[in-house]
């Protein structure tokens, strides 16, 4: 693809934004909060903002790749430092910095050990934003552990439920799935004869269909694990439920794109053939993925859970979406991937604020929210409503590019995706009715609703997804510059 | 592009007002109820002006299209556009016209409600919806209103939340349609797949029919006449619309009885070519619509509600103009019949409703029985205006149901076999049956004589809200002023027929009555009113219905055909029971079971390998000398 | 006497010493014992070294200098063991390995 | 001959004698003998750093100093600085031993300087045995309660027996080759292998290094000495012999040409059981050096990974990992001799609430411990994922695919190290001081470790160099 190269560094100074906060946190005092929370918003801010920039001033004629930037890393082993912006990845920078900022803001209360929980966040992302935006395997790779190993501290030590647990096999099982991905890096890398990570350049390299059946297979599996693609899912919900509010964000809102992300962007990109041989098995996975999502999430009484399993429906369609290899798929699932991001992010504020109050997620329990708390039942309505793909948000688009373009590739697996939308609809109805409608329990009436400050982050949320819901072209048309031309090079 | 068109303007007023006024009574104001009343009136206002207008001054004898791209990606290209043409501008007129007096009417109604803002940002979500379903240009727009109305009725219906038996019924009716709606989408999507383009105007082109195969055109159609039976409440899956009336009676006058429900056939009026093209499909919608029409007679005619009685006459009529349609679609006829059914019954129906809404307002009660020993019948204008009501639903001359109805068995006339006919006479009949008991027993009442009718229960009547007023002026303005609008319409709707048709159809049929058809309709109404006469009405009646003569078959029709008995053993059997408890079961015990096993057993054979370091070194060094040996071995063989 | 004069006497000689110190360190219990079967191991590699000096290197002098070398050498470790093995029985009151066995696992 | 060849060890051995007139003394003043023994240390790193790009042969070229040679040499000085800085307490150690414990590093540290740069049979076995011998002193040196003999006596039969074999099959090689130089017998490989005696002279030969390197089968000795040892010493042998050995087999490695594919299925072998082993028993560990030691035995299972490619970028791999190895462990140890001031083992548990009682040792054990694991962004990631890399160049990908899968168990012991540190707390363990210098090489540690992480080039270069030089 054609690079074009950035006149400032713009993606650098994105990817600094956060390191840059987190060395001055390093030298502030744990008793500053003020001081702290306000480095790292305006870390996020500015992150934000420049992603918005790139997002903006993406010029989708053009097309390939823009505000390049290239250093050369290790020359012996052709490891760069190679960052770009392209349709694919444009969306996930935006989303990362609206999570991020937003999930900022939705921790603005928290009082335990301040400083190393923003410092952990903003390592965390550095690291999403690097996968986003390297096109070096290597440094793809290694941004990658970055954002992933964060979690364990984070999950430890703010976390609530069976943390322990929770933290040790979310850690391992990525990490697993990490010791998938490095043979299948490598392989693509030995094979090449290139001697380079630059994923542009091995894209040219003319793999075996061996190599490429099995590097495809490596990758997927080794992505998928943090796709939380079926079966290798169980991890998400556990760590959804023991991990704290803005983490559960970062984690169900972006990390868990990075893995179908890196799906497309590595093992789709680079093994073309072998995708073409495993395609109907990533079908399959996906297609169990949602209908077991949604059956499983049914029997759920823990809100978070609830959300969990909706999260790995809702990912099975972004794996459906990419299994297709059409344009039609890819837009959607890429696009679903921004949109359940924002999504499950404005679920697990919303569910974050009142297990704040409540202390408890039992769906049993609670109940008559939304005369307890109007704002904040209606914020946890409405991602509901997201989940459950109703029109007029930006779910609803990905939902039905994914559906059509799957009928029109495997018709079993897109129907019976279709049909698990009933499913779906009921358990996200059965939550809210049950949280949020009946009687008051007496226990919580007298909790307070959102201020304005913390409904700020909700409501940046919300309008992202009915902005998208309304004018999704915006989200389309860019993701389309991109597919277009990545489907020929398939 | 020609924004400067001034209808165009007025489609996008039209949709976007509503919008509008629910975006900033949902954000704003929702606390204020004044301001919020304000806001949605004005919103719903200017629709109707504008709806009026256009209908007298535009001239859509040749559609009116504008069409702006919406998403572009490969093969789904989804326009966002609008499509003037008379059956839109009828609809349009009606939808309109009916929101904006049930907003008025709500004033009353909804009076003092801690949620009286978030109900008039419902409303006017539902406006939104609805209009742009109504003149939408494209099927995917359509379905998209389509699912923006359900969500409508759902927060609607669901409006008393804390009730539990509203929020279920909400859950109920959302999800419900929800399952019709799945199909609408399947039909979509193989449109989109195999036909390409979801214009309606194409659609309904003979080009259809030359790029898709015969077998294929039945599928889509019967796929998307399921979102039809869904949202029109058609058998098996009607079973949300009587539980929808947990909702404000407004609502269900409005959402659940006039325009909401009556998007299903008008759907159906939509694409009436493309169904037309498959007669198979027709036959089924028949077979379905003339279940649905027998079944929810039956039942209506056992209720002791009020609202579940107009409610199951709503099934009931909804099945007839799909029969209407049906009807005329395999008898090569017009859409007309039950297009003007549809029209008729919005008036009336409504009106019915909210007359009900004064009873249930005044008296605090459901219980037509009630009401009735309670002194309903000096409420005199609704119980006026529910009286013409009920003579035009039961179809007698010369209120507009009498005309819209005679016009549908015209069109099952034309079938060859005429089981369709007497069918629909004898829905004709029982219509008119369970809409005079209510009357009659509001007209006549005979207090502690409905003690033997099965699920009425005796009760002292709490005057609701405490209106100090004496009956008779009972009724604030806000309240009657819809009644009176309504009942005006009810009354001249039946003789626009000529001009309603010439408007929709171009030309208008010279009207020959064929007065064997004229008569026999007649008489089913006056033998049903009769038969209503004799059980409730006359001084001596025995106010049990004949139909307990037959006590099974009155339990069974109590039970409401046992369908949501069938539905919830459905649900607990095998969504809840089987495939959501194995499932959990699975994904706990063997997915999450084998990592955990995996784990553990890692460690497991950690402690295992540690007894290799044993104390005596002399052992370790033996073992190291093993190996050496074994390795050394194994290089002097592969030398 | 021809055996005396060939090489093979010598390496069988050698493995025959290494085999025997080799056996002692891995039976002996006593750290004494154990050493000086060490030491074998030691004289074995250096009768090797010898015996290949004075049948096939080209420098006559390599081989002898390394057995020198291989002598002091075991002599430092004799006595390096030799103190540690007291420095044992100092704390474990024995000089039986079967004694020092605290650490496993 | 120039002085500056043999610079560096000269050097060490005035060190040596200087430490050595210092045990004469009577009454020892420990305060003095330590600033005498860092200035030396110091002067010594600034020594080796000087000779650093020395090269030239000495002593009938049995003794080759070149830039590989020179970097593990300064690498080796930098360990014995290490060590000393955080010998500022040797409370294990009596203190009239202090001065011999000095000695005794140095002369180590000696023996492994000339053991990187030997090239000849002799020159390496007696450079060996004077490496360890002052370790089988350093080791029992401790004040305990038995297993410090113990594991004194255990370290010594082992490393005595396998000199032995060692010694044994380096006699084989002479009469095979007729030589004792490396740089002769080595090329003669494909003869050497074809033939019994020489093949059993290179495999027993092999032994004595791999008992260094305590790879399976040799690694027994690790766990027993690491736990008894006193907590410097460890550090020492877990940091500064890991290097030398690597060096040492780097170098005979790197001479050879054309070891027949059974060898390097052997070396395969014997990579995968010391990684899988090591890894699987340091997961029931509770005493943290004990850990620490059977991940070193999966180390250097990592470190063949990269020597057995028989490649230039596998050596390069493998002389970056060992450098990485070297800081990345130092890190962890250093820690633990500060937690353990009193010089105790440290059970696991006694880490409990370390980011309360002193939160920079307890981010830089987090960092150390995450470097191990092949965290990024540190050396050791990129170390790893180097080595792994030139393996899958070499077309050993189940090697890869078990080292990866191995990196993921080891992240689990690890992390339960982090976990005792990070999130369990014990209220009656008191907060842990230290002092300014000390602090100064926490921050210095931990740049490096996260610095060089990300910006590797130099490293690479550097160690591309030193192997050019001796392939």
């Amino acid at each position: 693809m054609t690079e074009h190269a950035a006149t400032f560094p713009v993606l650098s100074c994105m990817l600094l934004a956060p390191l840059t906060g987190l060395v001055i946190l390093l030298l502030l005092k744990e008793n500053q909060k003020f001081l702290i929370r306000a480095v790292s918003l305006i870390a996020a801010g500015v992150s934000l903002g420049l992603a918005l920039y790139t997002f903006a001033n993406y010029d989708k004629a053009l097309g390939g790749l823009q505000f390049v930037e290239k250093y050369e890393m290790v020359k012996t082993f052709g490891i760069t430092y190679f960052v770009g912006v392209e349709g694919l990845n444009a969306p996930m920078l935006l989303l990362t910095g609206i999570v991020i900022f937003t999930g900022v803001l939705t921790m603005w209360e928290l009082e335990v050990r301040t400083k190393e929980f923003f410092i952990w966040i903003l390592a965390l992302v550095t690291g999403v934003f690097g996968v986003f935006m390297s096109y070096d395997l290597f440094m793809f790779f290694l941004f990658y552990e970055i954002a992933v190993v964060p979690m364990y501290i984070l999950i430890l030590v703010w976390g609530s439920t069976r943390k322990e647990y929770a933290a040790m096999k979310l850690t391992l099982y990525l990490m697993a799935g990490s010791g998938l991905i490095i043979p299948g890096v490598l392989l693509l890398y030995a094979s090449s004869g290139l001697g380079t990570f630059n994923m542009v350049a091995l894209h040219g390299a003319h793999f075996s269909p061996w190599v490429q059946k099995v590097a495809f297979v490596l990758l997927f599996f080794g992505f998928g694990v943090l796709a939380a693609v079926w079966p290798f899912h169980t991890w998400s919900p556990v760590g959804h439920v023991a991990a704290p509010t803005a983490v559960s964000m970062l984690h169900a809102g972006v990390l868990m794109k990075l893995g179908s992300f890196a799906i497309l962007r590595v093992a789709m990109f680079l093994c073309p053939e072998g995708f073409q041989y495993w395609a109907h098995l990533m079908a399959l996975l996906a297609t169990i993925g949602i209908v077991y999502g949604v059956f499983v999430g049914l029997a759920q009484t823990d809100l978070k859970y609830v959300i969990g399993y909706s999260s790995v429906s809702h990912m099975g369609i972004v794996c459906l979406g990419l299994s297709t290899g059409t344009i039609d798929g890819i837009n959607g699932s890429v696009f679903q991937m921004f949109a359940h991001g924002i999504m499950t992010a404005l679920f697990f504020s919303s569910v974050g604020y009142i297990y704040d109050r409540t202390h408890t997620r039992d769906i049993h329990e609670l109940g008559g929210f939304s005369k307890i708390m109007p704002i904040a039942s209606a914020f946890f309505i409405t991602a509901a409503l997201c989940g459950a793909g109703v029109p007029g948000m930006a779910s609803f688009w990905a939902e039905l590019l994914v559906f059509i373009a799957t009928v029109k590739v495997y018709p079993v697996n897109g129907l019976l995706a279709i049909a698990a939308l009933v499913v779906g609809a009921l358990f996200a109805l059965r939550v809210v009715q049950s949280t949020f409608f009946n009687t008051p329990n007496p226990k919580f009436t007298h909790f307070e609703d959102v201020s304005p400050f913390l409904g700020l982050p909700r409501m940046i949320l919300i309008a992202t997804l009915v902005f998208f819901g309304f004018f999704p072209q915006t989200m389309v048309g860019m993701i389309k510059s991109a597919v277009v031309p990545f489907l020929q090079g398939m | 592009m020609g924004s400067c068109d001034p209808v165009l303007l007025a489609c996008l007023a039209t949709v976007l007002l509503p919008l509008l006024a629910f975006a900033l009574i949902m954000i704003f104001t929702w606390r204020r109820p004044n301001l919020s009343l304000a806001i949605s009136l004005t919103a719903s206002t200017i629709p109707v002006i504008i709806a009026w207008t256009l209908f007298f001054k535009l001239d859509v004898s040749k559609p009116i299209i504008y069409n702006f791209d919406w998403l572009v990606s490969e093969t789904v290209k989804v326009p966002f556009g609008f499509l003037l043409d008379p059956t839109s501008m009828v609809m349009l007129v009606i939808v309109a016209t009916i929101s904006w007096l049930v907003q008025i009417y709500s004033i009353g109604y909804m009076s003092g409600d801690p949620g009286f803002g978030r109900f008039y940002a419902d409303l006017s979500l539902f406006a939104l919806a609805m209009l742009t379903l109504v003149i939408s240009s494209g099927l995917l727009q359509l379905y998209i209103a389509w699912e923006l109305v359900g969500l409508a009725s759902y927060l609607l219906i669901g409006f008393w939340y804390e009730k539990f038996s509203a929020s279920e019924a909400g859950k109920k009716a959302f999800v419900v349609t929800r399952f019709g709606d799945i199909g609408f989408f399947m039909g979509l999507v193989f449109l989109t797949l195999f036909y390409g383009s979801l214009d309606i105007a194409s659609v309904n082109s003979a080009a259809v029919a030359k790029s898709m195969p015969p077998w294929l055109i039945t599928t889509s159609a019967l796929l998307i006449f399921c979102g039809i039976m869904g949202k029109s409440a058609q058998f098996p899956i009607h079973v949300w619309l009587p539980d929808a009336m947990e909702g404000p009676t407004p609502v269900s006058a409005l959402l659940h009885s006039a325009t909401m429900v009556a998007a299903g056939v008008f759907l159906l009026t939509r694409i009436f070519p493309f169904f037309a093209a498959s007669a198979t499909a027709m036959t089924v919608v028949l077979c379905i619509s003339t279940i649905t029409l027998i079944l929810s007679s039956t039942v209506g005619m056992v209720a002791t509600d009020i609202k579940q009685v107009w409610a199951y006459s709503t099934v009931s009529q909804l099945g007839f103009m799909a029969m209407g349609l049906a009807a005329s679609g395999l008898a090569a006829g017009t859409l007309f019949p039950g297009y003007y059914h549809l029209t008729t019954h919005a008036a009336f129906k409504a009106l019915l409703f909210l007359c009900s809404g004064v009873f249930i307002h005044h008296f605090g009660t459901n219980d037509f029985f009630t009401m009735a020993t309670n002194g309903g019948r000096k409420l005199y204008i609704p119980m006026v205006t529910i009286t013409i009501a009920s003579l035009a639903l039961a179809g007698i001359f010369p209120f507009s149901g009498f005309f819209s109805k005679e016009a549908i068995l015209g069109a099952l006339a034309q079938l060859d076999n005429k089981m369709w006919l007497i069918l629909g006479l004898f829905g004709a009949f029982l219509t008119a049956y369970y809409s005079f008991r209510v009357i009659f027993v509001m007209l006549f009442p005979k207090p502690g004589a409905y003690g033997k009718v099965p699920g009425h229960v005796e009760e002292e009547a709490h005057s609701h809200g405490g209106h100090g007023h004496d009956e008779g002026h009972g009724v604030p303005w806000v309240m009657s002023f819809p009644l009176l609008v309504l009942a005006f319409f009810t009354c001249i709707l039946g003789f626009c027929q000529e001009y309603l048709q010439k408007f929709l159809l171009g030309e208008a049929h010279p009207h020959h009555i064929e007065y064997t058809l004229l008569f026999s309709a007649v008489g089913c109404a006056l033998g049903g009113i009769a038969l209503a006469w004799y059980d409730w009405g006359r001084k001596d009646a025995k106010c049990v219905g004949f139909i307990s003569k037959f006590p099974a078959l009155q339990n069974f029709f109590i039970q409401k055909w046992y369908m949501d008995h069938f539905w919830r053993w459905f649900l607990n059997t095998f969504i809840y029971g089987t495939f959501s408890r194995i499932f959990t079961y699975n994904d706990r015990r063997v997915v999450d079971g084998g990592v955990d096993a995996v784990a553990f057993s890692t460690i497991g054979s950690g402690r295992l390998l540690s007894f290799l370091q044993t104390a005596f070194v002399q052992l370790n060094m033996l073992f190291m000398v093993l190996v050496l040996a074994g390795v050394g071995l194994y290089l002097l063989m592969g030398r | 006497m021809l055996v005396f004069n060939q090489l093979e006497t010598y390496l069988y000689l050698a493995l025959v010493l290494f085999a025997i110190g080799l056996y002692g360190v891995l039976v002996r219990r006593s750290l004494i014992a154990v050493l000086i079967s060490v030491e074998l191991i030691l004289n074995a590699a250096s009768l090797n070294f010898m015996a290949f000096n004075r049948f096939l290197a080209p420098t006559p002098a390599v081989g002898q200098i390394i057995t020198l070398f291989i002598m002091a050498v075991a002599a430092a470790e004799a006595a390096i063991a030799l103190s540690i093995i007291v420095a044992v029985y100092r704390k474990l009151k024995s000089i039986n390995i079967e004694h020092a066995t605290e650490l496993r696992g | 001959m120039n002085v500056m060849l043999f610079g560096p060890e000269l050097y060490y051995l005035g060190a040596a004698l200087v430490f050595f007139i210092l045990t004469l003394k009577r009454q020892p003043q420990v305060k003095t003998d330590y600033q005498i023994a860092i200035l030396l240390a110091g002067g010594g790193l600034v020594v080796t750093a000087f000779c650093l790009f020395q090269h030239g042969e000495l002593f009938y070229k049995a003794y080759r100093v070149d830039l590989f040679s020179q970097i593990f040499k300064f690498a080796l000085a930098l360990a014995f600085f290490l060590v000393l800085t955080i010998s500022h307490n040797l409370a294990h150690i009596e203190e009239r031993y202090h001065a011999e414990f000095f000695l005794f590093l140095t002369t180590t540290t000696i023996g492994m300087m000339l053991l990187v740069s030997s090239v000849e049979l002799l020159t390496i076995y007696v450079s060996l045995e004077l490496s360890s011998y002052s370790l089988y002193i350093l080791v029992p040196l401790r004040r305990g309660d038995g297993i410090d003999v113990e594991s004194g006596i255990k370290y010594l039969l082992i490393g005595a027996v396998s000199s032995g074999v060692m010694l044994f099959g380096l006699s084989y090689l002479f009469g095979a080759t007729h030589t004792t130089y490396l740089s002769e017998i080595l090329p003669q490989l494909p003869k050497l292998l074809a033939s019994p005696i020489g093949l059993l002279g290179l495999l027993l030969a092999l032994a004595g290094f791999f008992f260094k390197l305590s790879v399976f089968p040799f690694h027994f000795w690790a766990p027993d000495v690491y736990q008894g040892a006193a907590n410097q010493v460890t550090a020492f042998i877990a940091t500064a012999s890991k290097a030398a050995a690597v060096a040492l087999l780097l170098r005979l490695v790197a001479l050879g040409v054309g070891y027949g594919y059974h060898f390097a299925q052997a070396l395969v072998f014997l990579s995968i059981v010391s990684m899988t082993l090591g890894n699987l028993v340091a997961i029931v560990q509770k005493d943290f050096k004990r850990l620490l030691a059977y991940s070193s035995i999966a180390h250097a299972g990592y470190f063949l990974m990269g020597i057995l490619t028989m490649k230039e970028a596998g050596y390069v791999a493998a002389v970056y990992y060992a450098l990485a190895y070297l800081v990345m462990n130092f890190t962890v140890f250093m820690v633990i001799s500060e937690v353990a001031k009193d010089g105790r083992d440290l059970k696991i548990q006694e880490l409990a609430g370390l980011y309360r009682r002193s939160p920079l040792l307890s981010l830089s054990l987090i960092v150390g411990l995450f470097a191990l694991a092949g965290v990024p962004p540190s050396i050791g990631f990129t170390g790893k994922l180097l080595l792994m890399t030139s393996a899958m160049n070499s077309g050993y990908f189940w090697l890869v695919l078990i080292g990866a899968v191995n990196g993921t168990i080891s992240l689990y012991y690890y992390l339960r190290v982090i976990y005792c540190s990070y999130f369990t707390d014990d209220p009656n363990l008191p907060p842990v001081t230290i002092s300014t210098p000390i602090r100064c090489l926490n921050y210095a540690l931990i740049a490096i470790v996260l610095g060089f992480g990300v910006f590797p080039d130099r490293i690479v270069e550097l160690a591309k160099a030193a192997v050019k030089t001796v392939l």
